[in-house]
């Protein structure tokens, strides 16, 4: 049965196909049905493949499904094959599941748009490509799926194109992917060149045998990561994530969450012999990691539109997946990919719930205690929320302790650090999220209010499974301490990456950690609950119910006023001031003011296109003036 | 005597084009290159290539240049066309010809010498070249025969009348 | 094989030429599509003479007329865009005013130039082949008589070329001076033997490939091609971008393949081929992002990629200049093929506000041209996309990394464009009404095999760079 | 015997006076008179070298040369004849409908 595996990606391309040609005459039920069993489908298939991989004996990993030869040219050729081991059955079964999740949810959310079948025929595209990336078995293919996911992901962020800044944020997020394309695309070249295959198991083969110098390795590795900054959004490349909130909610939650910003993980932990060669490759993504990790996070603090403080915390959690990579753990870095995976795709779908419920509503100031009246999104919103802020024994909270505790183990304290310091931060603005949004009182606008309504059961079975694995998720790969032989995420894995960097701590020293990573998330939650749910009528109540308590709560208010004057308010402030300075100004103007450099020197090149005979005769001749002269001297 | 003849054919070439860019009325322009090719005709002459000078005179000053006359006068401009006003194009065209040919000659200074080597004497006879036009360089020759037909084929398309008009 | 009987295709395509300008003054104004399908099956037969000579010797007329491999194959990547013109302008000139018969017995003369240019050795026969191609072109610019900038195109592309000609007879006349020969391969012998006299021999091959600079449009002697692409009739614009592109890159091939080989170490050419290059590629991008008008987008996007096609020449890699030439024969032809579709009688929509919902109203065009937008920006899995892959790996093989580096930035600029026209398609609400002549079967039949050829190249490329291979190792050096 | 070297010079001369006069002048006629003085230098430098190789290919190269200016010519004209009658100009500076 195993055999079929190369049959995943091509379901969702038939569909597409099918909707491309006939979307428009069929009717809507059919659309989504079709949609949806496609990506089923290739899910059903992905697990049947899965447990057929389990069986067989490792040695005969991965298997390979070779379609055709596709391009032959002189000493090397490349096929269009298909590969399956570990890691792609982790990927294509994340992919899959996930998105068809999505797919089911996106029936109801998208239910009164009027490019109903055009969504489909999208979101059935950007399957394929994402499972074609997670699946090809060389470099070349998988380059084709890393575009192909980026033209799916331009054309879902600019679908509601009517609107202007839909349109612009889909270019830009093009376009700065394409920065980092730049770099994906050398280093292939040079992979293509020095190592002369294509194919993972032969660039493998080639490193393990010596034959990549760790000069080459380090460039190698750079600029294939380059295109993981790009793609997974990471410092500097950042930029297009937050505004590619424009797109659908689903979307955001498929492409912009779940799967395709986490490409660039992939790649990182499938090239992961070459990273653990290269020392100063991995110390680059780990530092880039981390450093994103925190940076984002501040900036989720001050944000008021719902999609984008999930946005930054998505860039801030990649951040966390490449800590993961950088100092060797990958399977580490995987597992939080996984769990990633579902607890954000829960809270992108809860928020998505959420404006729904609000007819499009996305800034936190207008709502708030909205509890009662989405009793299912509320709770569905709470565990994702508590998932990613890393309370034990969520998905979250075991995924990146196993970064946390690796990157400790391996001495990149510095990391380390950021990386509690970006949990504290991650605690504190989810909770703030949910306080905003669910608690407290009622901000809403008198007409939102009407038509308030929890959303159809199409939308809320999802939110229902994902919440179920956001809970659950983790179990597969809990930590050592509570049993050497219970991480069986790690041991699957453990073909494809032979353990380069994972280093044991002691049980004490592993159980501090742990200690430590549970305190800063609590310790985040409550932070945000003073500041955002205590702070604000507590102290008259106070003061007029109990007098006599009133001392000692004044003083911890008093506390509190220490909190928010030294931790807080400089924290939150100095995010607004990154924002509005560093952010906007110096990213975002890098990005603007690099297009429109070369928008002016096309500019002033056009001048010279005179129209006049004369004048392009004198340029010829220029050109022949110096051409001569050139050769002359 | 050689030499007097070339410094007067080539003296009378360069200036009738001088005063082709000094001139401003275009049949002058073109009854003054008709005296310069054919002034060029004379010196291919003196380079041992009479079959290419009665050539050059029959067909360019002749037929080429009677062909340019025609069209000039067809469109019979009530006042000539001065030249260019804009200085600067002037003075650059002219530094930029100054340095091109500055490097042309700079080019060509080494071969100077073979230039004048000997054996240049012997007088192309028409019919040693019509041998060699048609034996080794009859393939290119055909070819002419196409490029004639191509001309005439978009000369006429462009300019005949259409049937309705 | 005879050499008379090697002469036979081209003999065919002059009298098909013949022939239909003769038939032109029988037929109605209404059959005159007659005479494209006349033309179609002169070529088609041309083709099948070309199929038969694929395992022949190569040498006729002293080496002047060379059927090798290399030769056979820009043959049919000449026969291939020239039916595909055709078939784009049967409908095209009755609708834009310029039914003329003429219009195809043109473009066969201008067919047996680019047949003379690649299957010769000799640069005379090349300068003879080149000028039937050029005044076939000049006359075909204009064809649009009625039509100011068709005439305004054919005179500035008239005089430019001839200005450009002139320093072609002139470096030739120094190569002569300078090698004893006109042969390409008598030069590079030259080159080899006596270093004493190159200055003049490199100066005259400096001006030579400054006129073959000139027809493949790379900076700076592209300044013509905007212009003469805006006002030539669309199929014409469609034919100058290819037609005359990959006549002159296979004549370039010809000296260079050989050249780097004999002189690895002149430098000088190769510098200044590797600064043209980078010119090119990011002059053409980047002026082209200003442009609204879609055939001066298509123009300007045709010199950036004869600045990729120069990293072809300078990788010393034949194979991917070949392969890059016929996969933008398809990318280009389809592209201008949705263009052309988009017109009605007497008038062409060639704004980019023209296209604004486009793709909505015309699904099946605004999807195809996308393709061929994509293509053109090097998305895989289209032929574009490998094209520029082969370009660019045999390059870094080469070691020429800076020069991949510019390459790569510059179709990251070129994106920038070729989705703007995307965008409109699909993102813009139609500012204004186009209705457009949709009874058009030979275009979308034209745009049929061009997407068909697309996804070929881009998806099954064996077949095709097998063929390319063995052109390139027929080569005789 | 005249030096070759002369005629060479002279060749020279005769095309970068072409040169000079294409900028100079402003009507397309007399631009295009220009390109004929710049190929008729080209003409005498293949003489010119013919004779110093004492071989005739230059001759008949010349002879090509001369039958491809006729075909410019012929086109060339009629090119700037359908100028004429649309604009009823054929100053230079006039083709200035397309730029940028």
């Amino acid at each position: 049965m195993t055999e079929i595996f190369w049959l995943i990606p091509f379901l969702p391309l038939l569909s597409s196909f099918i909707l491309a040609i006939f979307g428009r005459t069929l009717p809507k039920k059919y659309i989504s049905f079709q949609a949806c069993l496609a990506v089923f489908a290739s899910f059903i298939i992905s697990v049947i493949s899965f447990f057929g991989l389990l069986k067989i004996s490792q040695e005969s990993y991965p298997l390979i499904k070779s379609l055709f030869t596709w391009i032959a040219s002189g000493s090397f050729t490349i096929n269009f094959s298909l590969q399956f081991d570990p890691l792609s059955a982790v990927m294509a079964m994340v992919v899959s599941g996930v998105g068809f999740i999505i797919h089911v949810y996106s029936v109801g959310y998208m239910d009164k748009d009027k490019g109903y079948s055009r969504y489909f025929t999208y979101l059935n595209l950007f399957t394929f490509a994402m499972l074609l990336l997670v699946m090809s078995s060389n470099i070349v293919l998988m380059f084709v799926g890393w575009e192909g996911v980026g033209l799916c992901s331009y054309l879902l962020i600019g679908f509601w194109f009517e609107k202007d800044s839909a349109a612009n944020a889909g270019k830009k997020a093009f376009i700065v992917t394409r920065i980092g394309d730049l770099g994906f695309l050398l280093g292939i070249f040079f992979i293509f060149v020095h190592i002369g295959s294509a194919e993972f198991t032969a660039i493998n083969q080639a490193i393990s045998g010596g034959a990549v110098t760790q000069g080459l390795a380090t460039l190698i590795a750079l600029l294939l990561f380059m295109g993981a900054v790009g793609k997974s959004a990471q410092i500097p490349l950042y930029v297009w994530l937050p505004d590619a909130m424009e797109g659908p909610t689903p979307v955001s939650a498929l492409i912009h969450a779940a799967t395709m910003v986490t490409a660039g993980v992939y790649m990182v932990c499938r090239m992961n012999l070459l990273y653990t060669l290269s020392g100063t490759a991995a110390l680059v993504v780990g530092v880039i990691g981390a450093v994103t990790a925190v940076y984002a996070a501040t900036m989720a603090l001050t944000q008021n539109d719902i999609k984008r403080v999930l946005a930054y915390s998505t860039i801030s959690q990649i951040g966390y997946m490449f800590i993961g990579c950088g100092v060797g753990a990958y399977s580490a870095g995987m597992f939080h990919l996984y769990t990633h995976a579902f607890f954000k795709s829960l809270l992108f779908l809860s928020a998505g719930s959420v404006m729904h419920a609000l007819s499009g509503e996305l800034d936190m100031r207008k709502m708030g205690g909205l509890r009662k009246y989405l009793p299912f999104t509320y709770p569905a919103f709470l565990i994702g929320a508590i998932a990613i802020a890393g309370v034990p024994f969520l998905s979250g909270f075991f995924s990146k302790d196993a970064i946390l505790t690796q990157a400790f183990a391996n001495k990149q304290y510095f990391i380390w650090i950021l990386g509690v310091l970006g949990a504290i931060l991650t605690a504190f603005y989810m909770f703030r999220l949910i306080f905003l949004t669910f608690q407290g009182e009622e901000r809403l606008e008198p007409e939102a209010k009407e038509h308030l309504h929890e959303s159809p059961p199409v939308m809320t079975i999802p939110l229902g499974i994902l919440a179920f694995f956001s809970i659950i998720a983790g179990f597969i790969g809990v930590p050592a301490v509570f049993g050497e032989k219970l991480n069986w995420f790690n041991k699957f894995l453990e073909p494809v990456m032979r353990p380069g960097h994972e280093v044991h701590l002691s049980i004490q020293t592993e159980w501090l950690l742990i200690i430590i990573s549970v305190a800063v998330a609590l310790f985040g939650i409550y932070l945000a609950y003073i500041f955002y749910i205590k702070k604000p009528q507590t102290p008259h109540q106070l003061n007029a119910k109990f007098p006599y308590v009133y001392k000692l709560l004044y003083n911890k208010y008093y506390v509190d006023e220490i909190y928010n004057a030294v931790f807080v308010k400089p924290v939150v402030r100095g995010s607004e001031i990154v924002y509005d300075n560093f952010d906007l100004k110096v990213i975002d103007g890098a990005v603007n003011g690099s297009a429109s450099v070369t928008g002016l020197s096309g500019k002033i090149l056009s001048y010279l296109q005179t129209g006049l005979i004369k004048d392009y005769a004198l340029v010829f001749l220029f050109g022949v003036i110096l051409f001569l002269g050139y050769l002359l001297f | 005597m050689a030499h007097f003849l070339f410094f007067l054919l080539a003296i009378v070439c360069v200036g009738a084009v001088v005063g082709m860019i000094f001139s401003r009325n275009q049949a002058y322009n073109a009854l003054l290159l008709v005296l310069a090719f054919a002034a060029l005709g004379g010196i291919f002459g003196l380079l041992s290539a009479p079959f290419i000078a009665v050539v050059q005179i029959i067909i360019y000053a002749g037929a080429i240049m009677v062909l340019f006359i025609f069209v000039i006068m067809m469109i019979n401009l009530r006042e000539g066309i001065p030249p260019e006003k804009k200085k600067w194009t002037i003075y650059l065209s002219a530094v930029l010809a100054f340095i091109l040919i500055v490097e042309l000659i700079l080019a060509a200074r080494g071969s100077f010498q073979a230039l004048t080597g000997p054996g240049g004497e012997e007088i192309a006879s028409p019919k040693a070249l019509g041998k060699l036009l048609f034996t080794e360089y009859l393939y290119p020759f055909e070819i002419t025969s196409i490029l004639i037909i191509a001309a005439l084929v978009g000369a006429i398309i462009l300019v005949k009348k259409k049937e309705e008009e | 094989m005879n050499s008379l009987f090697a002469l036979l295709p081209l003999v065919i395509i002059v009298i098909a030429s013949l022939l239909v300008l003769l038939l032109e003054v029988f037929l109605k104004k209404e059959n005159k599509n007659y005479l494209g399908f006349i033309s179609l099956f002169f070529l088609i037969v041309c083709a099948i003479l070309y199929f038969r000579f694929w395992n022949e010797e190569f040498s006729y007329f002293k080496g002047s007329l060379v059927l090798d491999k290399l030769s056979l194959f820009f043959f049919f990547i000449f026969a291939v865009a020239v039916s595909f013109v055709i078939l784009l302008s049967m409908k095209y000139i009755s609708l834009q005013d310029a039914n003329h018969g003429e219009f195809y017995a043109l473009l066969l003369f201008a067919l047996s130039g680019m047949m003379i240019m690649v299957s010769s050795s000799s640069l005379v026969i090349i300068f003879l082949g080149l000028e039937v191609l050029s005044i076939s072109s000049y006359a075909l610019a204009g064809l649009k008589r009625k039509d100011k900038k068709s005439s305004e195109a054919a005179i500035k592309y008239f005089l430019l070329g001839s200005f450009a000609s002139g320093f072609f007879v002139y470096g030739l006349a120094l190569l002569y001076g300078a090698s004893h020969s006109t042969d390409i391969s008598g030069i590079l012998d030259y080159f080899r033997s006596s270093p004493e006299l190159s200055l003049m021999a490199t100066i005259g091959l400096g001006l030579v490939i400054i006129g073959f600079g000139f027809k493949i449009a790379v900076v700076p002697f592209h300044m013509w091609t905007p212009d003469v692409y805006e006002g030539a009739p669309t199929p014409i614009t469609a034919f100058f971008s290819i037609g005359p592109k990959a006549v002159g890159f296979a004549v370039l091939l010809r000296i260079f393949l050989y050249y780097w080989r004999i002189t690895p170490e002149s430098q000088a050419i190769f510098w200044l081929l590797w600064i043209i290059s980078v010119l090119t590629m990011l002059v053409g991008n980047l002026i082209a992002l200003r442009q609204t008008n879609l055939k001066r987008i298509l123009a300007y996007s045709s010199i950036a990629h004869a600045g990729y096609l120069m990293v072809a020449i300078l990788a010393r890699d034949g194979s991917s200049l070949l392969f890059y030439l016929a996969a933008y024969l398809f990318m280009n032809l389809g592209a201008f093929a949705a263009v052309i579709a988009l017109s009605k009688k007497g008038k062409e929509y060639l704004e980019l506000d023209d296209y604004a919902g486009v793709g909505f109203k015309y699904p099946w065009i605004g999807a195809t041209f996308t393709i061929f937008l994509l293509s053109l920006a090097g998305f895989p899995p289209t032929a574009g996309f490998l094209a520029k892959f082969y370009v660019f790996s045999a390059a870094v093989r080469e070691g020429l990394v800076p020069l991949v580096i510019i390459g790569v930035l510059a179709s990251l600029i070129s994106v920038f464009y070729y989705l703007r026209i995307v965008v409109y398609m699909y993102m813009r609400e139609p500012s204004r009404e186009i209705a457009i002549h949709l009874e058009n079967p030979a275009l979308f039949l034209v745009i049929f095999l061009c997407l068909y050829g697309v996804l070929q190249l881009g998806i099954f490329p064996g077949n095709i760079l097998l063929i390319i291979r063995e052109a390139i190792n027929a080569l005789p050096f | 015997m005249i030096p070759g070297s002369y005629f060479f010079i002279l060749s020279v001369i005769l095309f970068i006076l072409g040169v000079i006069a294409f900028f100079v002048k402003r009507d397309l006629i007399t631009q295009f008179l220009s390109i004929e003085v710049m190929l008729n230098a080209g003409n005498l430098a293949f003489i010119a070298f013919a004779r110093a190789l004492n071989s005739l290919h230059g001759q008949v190269i010349v002879f090509f040369i001369i039958t491809v200016a006729a075909a410019e010519a012929a086109v060339g004209l009629a090119i700037i004849l359908l100028i004429f009658r649309q604009k009823k100009t054929i100053k230079s500076e006039d083709m200035n409908l397309m730029k940028g």
